[in-house]
């Protein structure tokens, strides 16, 4: 059944200026499942992740996803406002008054970091700012380009269990990573 | 709900970032106070020059105003979020233009009204180009909105040269306008001119602007 | 079922006329002929008006520079509708020849207009006794030579033809407000430059013995002006579908 | 050989990002051509408000000019690279300062002078206007670094209220030499004051924007 | 001796708004050596190697380099000017007649991407135009803030062979990293 697949690609295939980038890449994915997409650097992950979500359009194949289905992506930019306070960047989403907000700040260290700006947080604080956003934001589908760069290994392994809880759960995952990540997930590699 | 939440945060951006919403303000100040001086003068000369100076620095503030307004969410990935979150982006664009117009038109309106008292010791006056104001910083605001959105990721050179042409007939009817002020004729079929126009694109262009961000992203 | 037929012939119909293979050597075949006729109406109209009409009462000989002037500043206008004109045709259709076909007319829409101010300019020191004016008529065209810029250049500024090809559309359509404010600039604001209905001389209307060949030389130059269109889609076409085995054949 | 690679790198980054370079310019052209539509007008009229909007065009543009002039290489880690290249700041702020009038100042005063003509019609005061706008737009473009780079991270409108007594002075000079130009006296005066001026921060204000800028990075 | 010594470190401390970030950080390092600073998220690292650098005054001790010592340093920001080309960045440093530019380019598989301008590079080719740079530069020390991040594996690879041959020919090194990258060296960690 059709139905059964939160996100499906058929050969997609992305040119840009008449270059091929990747072609007929093709996949599908169910509620508990988590894939990996794995490639040399410039072979056009975050390019494919963005075509998944629909802000670039793919030069052929499609892409189908389950109706209604809700979904969240992280990209190498973590879309924060650096000149804004932690807490003013959670509640952009509307997230402020949200029950899990205060565990998981402790959990990622950050229960002090939550009136400095942004700008004065370090490169992996800012990284674990931009996933809490994510974490909070309930998401049946989430697309994260290169999650786990700057993380220290404590917070590498609490976004591995988070994602983890979540799949169990019931939510698709697609990211890219070039470190292993420990997360039980199918691979595709592009050229 | 969520349109207060989109004005909230449109608003606290703007707040926060003091050079997106004092600046354009200050600036306005100091071009008032400082046109004054460069003039070696009979105050004849100055009301004289006031108008086209008055007019002349509103049209530039507002190009300060939205200089970068859709760059920031498009370089640090929040407009692609915004996409992914299936709101309306022609609904934010509107939003987001409304917010700088109350942060920073209205303002600037009411010191232009201000400053006309100051120049022209006239009360009836500045009563008439208060609205005028209004609707001209909100026409402007919206036009060179129009033209950042083109030239998103290419600097506003190139958008200040494409909507340079859009924002002459309004400064046009404006001096018209101030004619109209002056000799006490007029003023009522002009002011309905530049609301007419201010009605038409008001939700027509945050459509058109919103599909062309969309055309960015890609 | 019928319409969906129809719509679907219709569809291939517009596709099979609007493929720029088709249209490439359909402007083959009618660019010589264009041409040709385009010259002779021209220079016949200029001879005519140079050489056979009576000097004017008020101007002398410097008013015969109105065979160039006014099919400039008229033709200049009508290349902008026909470009906004071919952008709605590629944003609504997505017709991707209407596209190249905008893009093309752009920079002969800057010369033509150039030639416009140029004209006008040369013809403002006898008449006005300056070469500028700061006038409303004069101003605008002005701003149409600048648009025409703009045009170009955000075009120019994207490596992707895709995207420009959008934004360039979307420009030109709302830039085209300025045409109705420019043809009626004269009428709307007090203004040096001549309005539509009163003429050079102190007569209430052209005289026919003027009117006649500046008739012929809008259409002469109007002509003239679509070969350099022609031309120019061409080099167009070139840019974009090199990589076409058509284009590589024909060249 | 090094002065020649800082000076060609300053002048790279500024003509490829057109933003810096040609907007400026571009939005001085604006300004010049859309004043005299705002006034309905007699030319009598319009060359009265000439010079105060020449004036005050120039002195917005070079703030438009000098806006973030600092911030691009504070914020992309080209300043801490430069701090530990062991090069000369102050050398280095010189240089982009002198790069920035070249490019932009110089034009700009051409401009000036031309539309000078336009309006006025009179060679020898374009002739008198043009050596006191290039040193003019020098100095506004100094002070205005200077207040960018005491409100560097802070954005423009702090800067900008920072700079602008500064400014007044030179404006007012300015407008004498204005009077001086139009009725033919005390022009060298003038000249030969904001000369001295210039003489006396082209050197001095670069080391001080260096220390600024070093206590920024700390 | 003091003068074998390339960078000495005695008891640095560094206060921020009165709170302490770290104290008591002391340590040597002399040509050959690499030094691997550890430490989680928001420890330190980088405001250390700032100190290091001398871009940041630390709030107590002191750092000794020895004379005329000449050190690049990369740090998360990649210092390159995103509207400019590749070759335009390199050329900003006065490095676009280096003989080995060629060499490198093709090693780190940027050569076709010379005339792109950075923003067009993926985040990871943008990473390796940034360490190119420092390839280029010929120095004694070398100061590296998480230099592996976004890297593929063969990049990963190639930049820790550059760095070993460089220590080799008598360069220090002090670098951060989250993840293990295969270079023999001392480590000292932030807490
Ligand atoms: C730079 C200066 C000038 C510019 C930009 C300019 C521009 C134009 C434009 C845009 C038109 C309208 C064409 C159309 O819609 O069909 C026009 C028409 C015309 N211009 Fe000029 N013009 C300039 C100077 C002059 C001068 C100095 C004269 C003569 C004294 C002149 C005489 C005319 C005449 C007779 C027409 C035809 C009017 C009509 O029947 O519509 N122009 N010009
Ligand atoms: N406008 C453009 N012109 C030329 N090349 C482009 C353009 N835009 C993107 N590219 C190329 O397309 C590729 C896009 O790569 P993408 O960002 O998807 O890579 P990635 O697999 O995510 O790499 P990384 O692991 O480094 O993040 C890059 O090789 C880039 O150079
Ligand atoms: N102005 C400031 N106000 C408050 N805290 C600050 C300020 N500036 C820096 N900090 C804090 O100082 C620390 C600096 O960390 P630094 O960037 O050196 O960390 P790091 O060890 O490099 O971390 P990462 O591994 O994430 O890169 C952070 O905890 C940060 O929050
Ligand atoms: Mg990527
Ligand atoms: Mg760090």
């Amino acid at each position: 059944m059709e139905s059964s697949y939160l996100i499906e690609a058929n050969n997609l295939a992305y040119k840009i200026n008449e270059v091929k980038l990747f072609t007929n890449f093709s996949f599908s994915l169910k509620a508990g499942e988590a894939l990996h997409i794995k490639g040399s650097n410039g072979s056009g992950k975050s390019t494919l992740i963005r075509i998944l979500c629909g802000i670039t359009p793919s030069s052929k194949g499609k892409v189908y996803k389950k109706d209604e289905l809700v979904f969240s992506y992280l990209g190498h930019k973590n879309a924060l406002k650096t000149y804004l306070s932690v807490r003013d960047n959670i509640s952009l989403l509307g997230l402020s008054d949200h029950e899990g907000l205060e565990s998981l700040l402790s959990l990622l260290d950050l229960s002090e970091k939550l009136d400095v700006i942004v700008a004065n947080l370090s490169f992996g604080q800012q990284k674990k700012v931009a996933l809490l956003r994510i974490f909070l934001t309930g998401a049946d589908l989430i697309l994260l380009d290169e999650p786990f760069v700057g993380l220290d290994s404590n917070s590498h392994d609490l976004l591995c269990k988070f994602l983890e809880k979540k799949l169990h759960a019931g939510s698709g995952l697609i990211y890219t990573s070039h470190i292993p990540t420990g997360i039980r997930s199918k691979d595709i590699t592009l050229d | 709900m969520n349109i207060l939440l989109l004005l909230k945060n449109e608003a606290l951006k703007l707040v926060k970032k003091t050079r997106a919403w004092l600046g354009p303000i200050l600036i306005f100040i100091l071009i008032m106070v400082a046109f004054p001086l460069t003039i070696e003068l009979t105050s004849n000369n100055l009301s004289d020059a006031f108008y086209p100076v008055l007019f002349i620095s509103i049209l530039l503030v507002m190009m300060l105003a939205t200089e970068g307004i859709f760059l920031e969410d498009y370089e640090d990935g929040t407009l692609e979020l915004f996409l992914i979150s299936k709101k309306s982006l022609s609904q934010w664009v509107f939003l987001k233009i409304f917010m700088h117009w109350l942060l920073i038109g209205v303002p600037i309106s009411l010191l232009g009204a201000f400053f006309n008292l100051g120049a022209n010791n006239d009360l009836s006056s500045s009563l008439m180009i208060f609205p005028a104001l209004l609707i001209a910083t909100y026409i402007f605001l919206i036009l060179f909105c129009f033209g950042n959105s083109l030239s998103l990721t290419k600097g506003s050179a190139l958008g200040t040269l494409i909507t340079l042409p859009l924002t002459l007939p309004i400064l046009v009817i404006l001096g018209k306008l101030n004619t109209a002020i002056i000799f006490n004729i007029n003023y009522f079929e002009f002011l309905i001119l530049i609301f007419g126009v201010l009605s038409i694109i008001i939700f027509a262009f945050p459509a058109i602007i919103s599909r062309i961000i969309k055309t960015h992203l890609e | 079922m019928l319409r969906e037929i129809l719509i679907i012939v219709i569809k291939k119909f517009i596709h099979q006329f609007a493929s720029p293979k088709t249209y490439f050597y359909q402007v083959n075949r009618l660019y010589p002929w264009l041409l040709y006729i385009s010259i002779s109406i021209y220079i016949s109209a200029i001879i005519w008006g140079l050489f056979f009409t009576p000097k004017d009462f008020v101007q002398g000989h410097s008013y015969r520079i109105i065979y160039f002037h006014v099919p400039a500043s008229f033709v200049a206008q009508s290349l902008y509708a026909a470009m906004a004109i071919s952008s709605a045709v590629f944003l609504i259709w997505r017709v991707k020849l209407a596209a190249y076909l905008a893009r093309s007319i752009a920079p002969v829409g800057a010369m033509v207009t150039f030639i416009a101010l140029v004209s006008g300019s040369i013809w403002g020191i006898p008449t006005w006794g300056t070469w500028w004016e700061w006038d409303a008529r004069i101003t605008s065209t002005l701003i149409l030579f600048i648009m025409y810029l703009g045009l170009i250049s955000l075009h120019n500024s994207f490596n992707n033809f895709d995207k420009a090809d959008k934004l360039f559309s979307y420009l030109a359509i709302i830039g085209f407000v300025q045409i109705p404010i420019i043809k009626k600039s004269v009428d709307w604001w007090s203004s040096l430059h001549q309005p539509a209905s009163i003429t050079i001389s102190d007569k209430p209307s052209i005289d026919p013995s003027m009117l006649y060949p500046l008739f012929m030389a809008m259409i002469g130059f109007a002509g003239l002006v679509a070969c350099i269109v022609i031309l120019s889609s061409k080099v167009q076409i070139y840019i974009r579908e090199k990589n076409k085995n058509w284009v590589k054949d024909y060249v």
